[in-house]
């Protein structure tokens, strides 16, 4: 026993000291931590040659030009393009992040889907090409059978460019009017415009670049509005001539931040504020006699401001003093290239024809529309020329109805698309039931106001189809998914850049080979076309969707396939405005809910950091949100130290946010930029479509606001809904 | 000896401009392949080798001012070359380059000790708490210029160093001996939208951030620690300078240390 | 640690430093070496076979 | 049964008693091991730390049982160096608690880094001018004195002495024991120092960072001279803890006297030293970089001036005071008050230029960092607690560790002999024996 125990001692520990002479443990150290260095689960890069390509981005209505490294085929870095006269190399975070949308496998929609589960289960299955078109085209055909061509829908973010186009003659050659373009602020310039100008169709722009000062009325210039960079680069420029940024918003957004002079005024207000600078304007006579001499009705509209909005009239209800609207109007008009700019936070809702008029009278008395650094009416593209069709009986019939969503009639038939109409119309069955909707690059199921009404309209209807990408939403709700290249896969042009003066057309390229079993499509839409009946093939003349876009292009296809975008930058435009000021404006409708019940007034934020549009904010965006805005998985509303204390609310802490629309939970984060009374809450939160880097993170404010018919446009003219705040 | 090649690149932010807009953000994740998690909410967790701040005047409602400042990697160099980080590395995993005045990171030398990061007043430097993991098909977007880094180890902005020895490559293939300044741009510089950011050559004259420098608004942060960094802002707010720095009440802003 | 890692500088700081380390581990090491040569010796003397006092 | 391997003519508790003791203290072992694998295998998002709060509870856990375990480097060179032979009688002990508190330390460290398996890049790829690179050389070295110094004690067990080359080693280190003790001493001045260096040479954070003489920032003086004064108190205190629940006098109180005495002045000239050094950073050295001390110990939830309060005046100056009057020192609640403040106040000195120095903000635009450890910080911190109870306990009941024992308390001899005999003589209260607790 003894013997055997003093062994096995001697034999330990002459063991130990053994191996530890030997080279074995040093060996193994070395090795452990070369293998720490490599470790198989940290992935390691494919080298190979690099290579840049340009393209255009078209994530948002920006049309930057990108440039895009690979290497050898596969791209991995998304930069602005130097060349491109929009973003000058400039490029914003979601550009940035645009691979991600590519790559991103878990929101990718790989090859066409049919629904097999509940809607919105998510559960789908696969299907190849050719059944997803043959299905398409036997519900698309059973529907003309029965004589309701009428009664498919489309909705779409643009109109504009070749593929829309190929969308919306193959909705006219079915026979539906309904092709509905999701809303933006320039449909209310637009209406506005038409109003005062008697121009239709014109496309509204600013002249940033040649401004010495912006007065902007609650556009988040910084957050996304218009082309992002351009205006980046606009605010930079206008830094540099020491020029001036004035910015009426009830919150210190980035542009408020940004601006030279904050003026905090009562949310809903913007447009009495914008009246009352006219009423300052053409009292000091300090208007542009010049312009306003050529225009014609400035005596009916000074009486109607100077009656209504003389500014000590008007102080209160905005919170911004007599005197400071006194002294802003001055400096505006005294500047020698100043704008006035509206369309709210990144522009999405058209807002109240009132508010646009209002902007339009204080560029049209300080004179700068048409001029340089002023607000400028240039025409749409015109280079669709495609050969007139014949419709059938079916499609002809079809034509005859009213479109569904009430627009281009009746009382708003100068409005183009109301898609704010779309659900109630659905729900309420107008003149005729939607049997079928189809959804390119939009996800309304999303982006509508009044989620919960929405997601019910789209329950009604038998039919919905998506030509998503991605997992969104509204593809989650759909019956069929034909999913699209994304827009580093495959050809677009890009026939302007949203608010910019110059003519543009860029054209997207593919970059890199569809990764997954896509189409574009422009590519579907003409293979449906061709199966349905011969007189919608007979408007589709084109094999496929890149014939169809040369064509359409014609010469210029050579000069953007080597640049990736044409321009005009000497274009100037038309001198001559037949400009007439009203006489007397509809007040904008009063934002929904009960004063006495909902104490704060709800207005929803926008950030450039959190894409509230279609596309939900890819991963390396959403991690530079900051933790004011996304906590875990909460969202985060903004209310004035004040509000909180009336509330008895804590900084970061849990609270319940209501409305008439519904009820949330959110944390509160306290801070002074914002006004008493004013709940701020982020958008392109709370998606449950997408993968786990962005859904269930936050709430979508679209559950919570609803929207309001503006009495003369018909359009959305809500910017906020009544609330209430509540501790949790 | 000294090399009559030496630089010192820095950067130049003009604060005036920035928007907050996020863009050098991403345009450095992208660049450095720096890794996501579902959750970055918890932004003491959240590597952001370019991180913007955002901080107020203090003033209530109305009168509140909002600054942002994106922040890289200040490469410090001390006196010397002796700045906060390089100095206690035990492993000589982080160094500061006398011929470019940048500190560098060794990934795989670090051993995750983390006293340079309690060392850096800036919190620049960032942990890997976790193994960085890519969502389905994503990893096809890293770049193979910039090595991901492995779990339990420092990383940090290297000014984007990979893109100066891309540029050294290309101009000695040209048979030029130095890169031009518009050859080496960091990532974030490039992608600023709103051109706030210069980058170059902090003692070549001719370099546009030797004249920015001067600037009667430029300052650095925290000089007065004495960690010499090569980044500077200029802002025109008074309040933005002296809050890049830490004063006594009775001190008016911008007093300079002796030494 | 040792003047062939290539982050090894002959400077004052490394002769301070890595002096001072390798003079205490040669002290340590000397000492043990002596204690352990002279216990090999002692044991081969036959010492310690009875239980002596030691303390 | 193991009575073959316990020391002659001293008494132990019985087999199965010491076995409940061990499988209680092996049962908290197992959760800090089962942690520390949790960490090793999933890393350090296992923990609450951030980038902001890098340096933790760890690290505040090595700089404090190095600044408790400093008895046995100050006991060693009072008896080697300055020849007090009296403390023969505690030297062991203190050998014992610093071996723990080291291993202990170097454990934390290998749990604490991001990559363990490239710890040894440390030694490899030195930076000679990082405290850190100091203190892991000196640390290591010192722990090799340090088992080198607890090795003769383990041969001196009744079994292994019998072993002729044991015996002889054991004889002969004990002859060469003060070169050991006195490079020992010298491995500690640098390393104890080095650890204060940490925090005192971060020059971007101006509630740690100190000026000095040559590279030491005077934190590197403060904190040698604070774990030389404080050590000897935690080594009276684990004795004291030791004696209650063995239910035996183990120490002669001259020796505990003599040790309290010096500790009591070191600690009494420490705190001057300490105060001044305090006053000069608040008064000049922080001003100098924009700072009102006020404002380390406003404005935030945690850290406010009773943390300085609590450090110098009620757990440094008041045991100090104790220390230093004979009558303090013969009291015997005076002096366990007094160790024990003295404990508390060395560890809060090394809390507060870990954590607190973590948690100031320096821009002044950023906040305070605040942080509160996860389950898994928190066993492996106390891994080494139970890791010291099962190691004293073994030791003391197989080793000589008390010269003084046999002598405290005699045993009649046909007890002595009586080998599997049942004791009933110990009272050793299993569930409350904790005694090398360091907080």
């Amino acid at each position: 026993m003894k013997i055997d125990r003093r062994s096995f001692l001697a034999f330990g520990v002459g063991g130990a000291v053994g191996t530890a002479i030997t080279p074995l443990p040093w060996k193994l150290m070395d090795d452990s931590s070369i293998w720490s260095q490599n470790w198989p689960w940290t992935p390691v890069p494919l080298d190979g040659a690099i290579n840049y390509q340009p393209s255009v981005c078209t994530l948002c209505k920006g049309g930057c030009g990108i440039n895009v490294r690979k290497i050898d085929d596969r791209p991995v870095k998304i930069e602005g393009l130097k060349a491109n006269p929009i973003n000058k190399g400039g490029i914003c975070l979601l550009g940035l992040s645009g691979l991600q949308l590519l790559y991103g496998e878990d929101n990718r929609v790989k090859s066409p889907l049919k629904r097999v589960g509940k809607r919105g289960s998510g559960k789908f299955k696969k299907i190849s090409w050719q059944q997803a078109i043959t299905e398409m085209v036997e519900k698309l055909g059973a529907i003309r059978l029965k004589a309701q061509s009428h009664t498919l829908a489309c909705i779409s973010e643009t109109e504009l460019g070749t593929t829309a186009s190929l969308i919306g003659r193959f909705m006219t050659a079915f026979g539906s009017k309904n092709y509905i373009r999701t809303p933006s602020f320039l449909d209310s310039l637009e209406a506005a415009i038409l109003k005062t100008t008697g121009t239709s169709a014109a496309q509204v722009a600013f002249d940033f670049e040649n401004s010495d000062y912006i007065l902007s009325f609650g556009s988040g210039l910084l957050e996304g509005w218009g082309s992002p960079v351009r205006m980046f680069m606009a605010n930079s420029a206008l830094e540099d001539k020491k020029g001036t940024l004035a910015q009426a918003e009830p919150r210190l957004s980035n542009t408020a931040a940004k601006a030279d002079k904050w003026l905090p005024v009562n949310p809903g207000t913007e447009a009495d504020l914008a009246f009352s600078m006219c009423a300052v304007i053409i009292q000091k006579a300090l208007y542009n006699t010049n312009f306003t001499a050529a225009a014609t009705g400035l005596e009916g509209f000074k009486s109607f401001v100077t009656a209504n909005y003389a500014p000590e009239k008007i102080a209160k209800s905005t919170g911004i003093k007599a005197e400071v609207i006194t002294r802003i109007a001055t400096s505006f008009a005294k500047a020698k290239n100043p704008v006035a700019v509206c369309g709210k936070g990144s522009g999405d809702t058209p807002g109240s024809l009132k508010e646009s008029l209002a902007i339009v009278c204080l560029n049209a008395l300080v004179g700068n529309i048409n001029k340089k650094g002023g607000l400028w009416l240039t025409s749409e593209p015109d280079y669709i020329k495609w050969p007139e069709f014949i419709n059938d009986d079916a499609s002809t019939a079809g034509l005859q109805k009213n479109r569904i969503d009430s627009a281009q009639s009746g009382k708003y038939k100068d409005t183009r698309f109301l898609l704010n109409n779309f659900a109630d119309a659905v729900l309420d069955d107008y003149e005729y039931p939607v049997n079928a909707l189809m959804v390119y690059r939009a996800n309304p199921m999303y982006t509508m106001p009044d989620s919960e009404k929405v997601k019910k309209a789209f329950e009604k209807i038998p039919f919905v189809m998506s030509f998503s990408s991605y997992m969104d939403e509204t593809a989650l709700y759909s019956d069929l998914i034909l999913p699209d290249h994304v827009f580093l896969e495959r050809y677009e042009d890009i026939p302007f850049a949203s608010g910019y003066t110059k003519p543009y057309i860029g054209l997207a390229r593919p970059v890199v080979d569809p990764l997954f079993d896509t189409m574009n499509t422009g590519d579907v839409i003409i293979q449906i076309a061709k199966r349905i009946s011969n007189s919608i093939a007979g408007a589709f003349p084109w094999k496929d969707y890149e014939t169809c876009l040369k064509e359409t292009l014609g010469s210029m296809w050579a000069q953007l396939e080597s640049q990736g975008f044409m321009t005009d930058q000497s274009y100037t435009p038309p001198s001559t405005v037949n400009f007439t000021f009203p006489d007397k404006i509809a007040d904008a409708p009063a934002i929904e809910g009960d004063r006495g019940k909902y104490l704060l007034t709800l207005v929803p934020v926008d950030s450039i950091r959190i894409n509230c549009g279609y596309i939900a904010n890819p991963p390396f965006a959403t991690k530079t949100v900051d933790d004011t805005v996304l906590f875990e998985n909460d969202i985060l509303v903004e209310i004035n130290p004040a509000t909180a204390k009336s509330l008895g609310l804590r900084d970061r802490k849990k609270a319940v946010l209501e409305t008439p629309k519904g009820k949330a939970s959110v944390r509160v984060f306290i801070t002074d930029g914002i006004m008493p009374g004013v709940v701020g809450m982020p958008k392109g939160l709370g998606h449950f479509g997408y993968d786990s880097y962005i859904a269930d993170k936050g709430v979508n404010v679209n559950a919570l606001i609803g929207s309001l018919e503006d009495p003369e446009t018909g359009l959305d003219a809500a910017w906020g809904i009544r609330a209430k705040l509540s501790p949790a | 000896m000294k090399d009559f090649h030496e630089k010192k690149y820095g950067m130049v932010i003009d604060l005036d401009k920035c928007t907050g807009c996020g863009s050098c953000m991403v345009a450095c994740m992208s660049e450095n392949n720096v890794p996501f998690k579902e959750d970055e909410t918890k932004k003491r967790l959240s590597i952001t080798w370019m991180k913007v701040y955002k901080f107020t005047n203090g003033k209530s409602f109305p009168e509140t001012e909002v600054c942002y400042l994106p922040r890289p990697c200040m490469h410090c160099e001390g006196h010397g070359g002796h700045s906060p980080c390089v100095s206690v590395c035990p492993a000589t995993a982080t160094d500061y380059s006398t011929e470019t005045g940048i500190v560098s990171q060794i990934y795989t030398r670090c051993f995750g000790c983390r006293y340079c990061m309690g060392a850096c007043p800036y919190h620049a430097r960032y942990f890997n708490w976790w193994d960085p993991v890519w969502p389905k098909g994503m990893e096809k977007q890293l770049s193979p210029n910039v090595s991901p880094r492995m779990r339990g180890i420092v990383e940090k902005c290297s000014f984007c160093y990979h893109r100066l020895q891309l540029a050294k490559e290309k101009a000695y293939s040209e048979g030029r001996r130095e890169v031009r300044e518009n050859e080496y741009q960091t990532s974030c510089t490039q992608g600023c939208p709103a051109g706030a950011i210069t980058f170059g050559d902090l003692i070549n004259p001719k370099h546009e951030v030797y004249k920015l420098k001067k600037d009667q608004n430029a300052f650095r942060l925290l000089e007065r620690l004495g960690t010499n960094p090569k980044v500077y802002y200029i802002s025109s707010r008074e309040w933005v300078r002296r809050a890049g720095d830490n004063y006594l009440a009775h001190e008016k802003t911008g007093k300079k240390q002796n030494h | 640690m040792f003047p062939f890692n290539f982050e090894w500088i002959w400077d004052i700081s490394h002769l301070v430093f890595m002096g001072g380390l390798w003079y205490a581990l040669g002290i340590i090491g000397t000492g043990m070496g002596y204690c352990i040569i002279k216990t090999i010796s002692d044991t081969a003397q036959g010492k310690g076979a009875h239980h002596d006092e030691h303390h | 049964m193991d009575s073959a391997l316990i020391p002659v003519g001293v008494k132990r508790c019985s087999f199965p008693k010491f076995m409940l003791l061990l499988g209680a203290a092996g049962a908290v072992l197992a959760w800090g091991v089962f942690a520390m694998l949790l960490i090793w295998i999933k890393g350090l998002n296992q923990t609450n730390m951030n980038d902001y709060y890098g340096f933790a509870i760890w690290i505040w856990a090595d700089l404090a049982v190095i600044a408790i375990g400093g008895g046995a480097f100050f006991s060693g060179f009072l008896k080697y160096i300055v020849g007090k032979d009296e403390l023969k009688n505690i030297i062991n002990y203190a050998v014992l608690l610093g071996f723990i508190c080291y291993s202990s330390a170097l454990l934390i460290l290998a749990i604490d880094i991001g990559q363990p398996l490239r710890g040894w890049f440390i030694f490899w790829h030195a930076n000679v001018h990082s405290m850190l690179t100091e203190v892991a050389f000196c640390l290591t070295c010192y722990f090799i004195v340090l088992t080198i110094e607890y090795l003769p004690l383990v041969l001196e067990n009744r079994k292994l002495d019998k072993i002729p080359f044991f015996h002889n080693l054991t004889h002969n280190m004990h002859e060469t024991m003060a070169v050991f003790a006195a490079t020992g001493a010298f491995l500690s001045f640098f390393h104890q120092g080095s650890l204060g260096g940490v925090a005192g040479v971060l020059f971007g954070r101006p509630f740690a960072f100190r000026e000095g003489v040559l590279i030491w920032p005077w934190t590197f003086f403060l904190f040698t001279w604070s774990a030389a004064a404080f050590g000897p108190c935690f080594t009276i205190l684990a004795t004291k803890i030791l004696e209650k629940v063995t239910g035996k006098t183990l120490v002669k109180f001259n020796v505990i006297d003599l040790l309290a005495r010096i500790s009591g002045w070191m600690m009494l000239t420490y705190m001057i030293a300490k105060i001044a050094d305090t006053a000069y950073w608040a008064f000049v050295l922080a001003p100098s970089k924009g700072f009102d001390v006020g404002f380390f110990y406003t404005n935030n939830e945690f850290y406010g001036w009773w943390i300085l309060i609590l450090e110098l005046v009620i757990c440094g100056i008041v045991p100090a005071l104790i220390l230093v009057t004979k009558k303090g020192r013969a009291s015997k609640t005076a002096l366990t008050t007094a160790v024990v403040l003295a404990v508390i106040g060395v560890c809060l000195n090394r809390w507060v230029m870990v954590l607190q120095v973590m948690a100031v903000p320096v821009m002044s635009f950023d906040t305070w960092a605040t942080y509160c450890p996860s389950w898994q910080e928190v066993a492996t911190t106390i891994l080494p607690v139970a890791y010291a109870v099962i190691l004293i306990a073994i030791s003391y009941r197989y080793l000589p560790i008390f010269p003084q024992e046999a002598e405290l308390n005699p045993i009649a001899p046909e007890e002595a002999l009586a080998d599997e005999q049942e004791s009933t003589e110990e009272t050793a209260d299993v569930a409350g024996a904790e005694p090398a607790a360091q907080t």
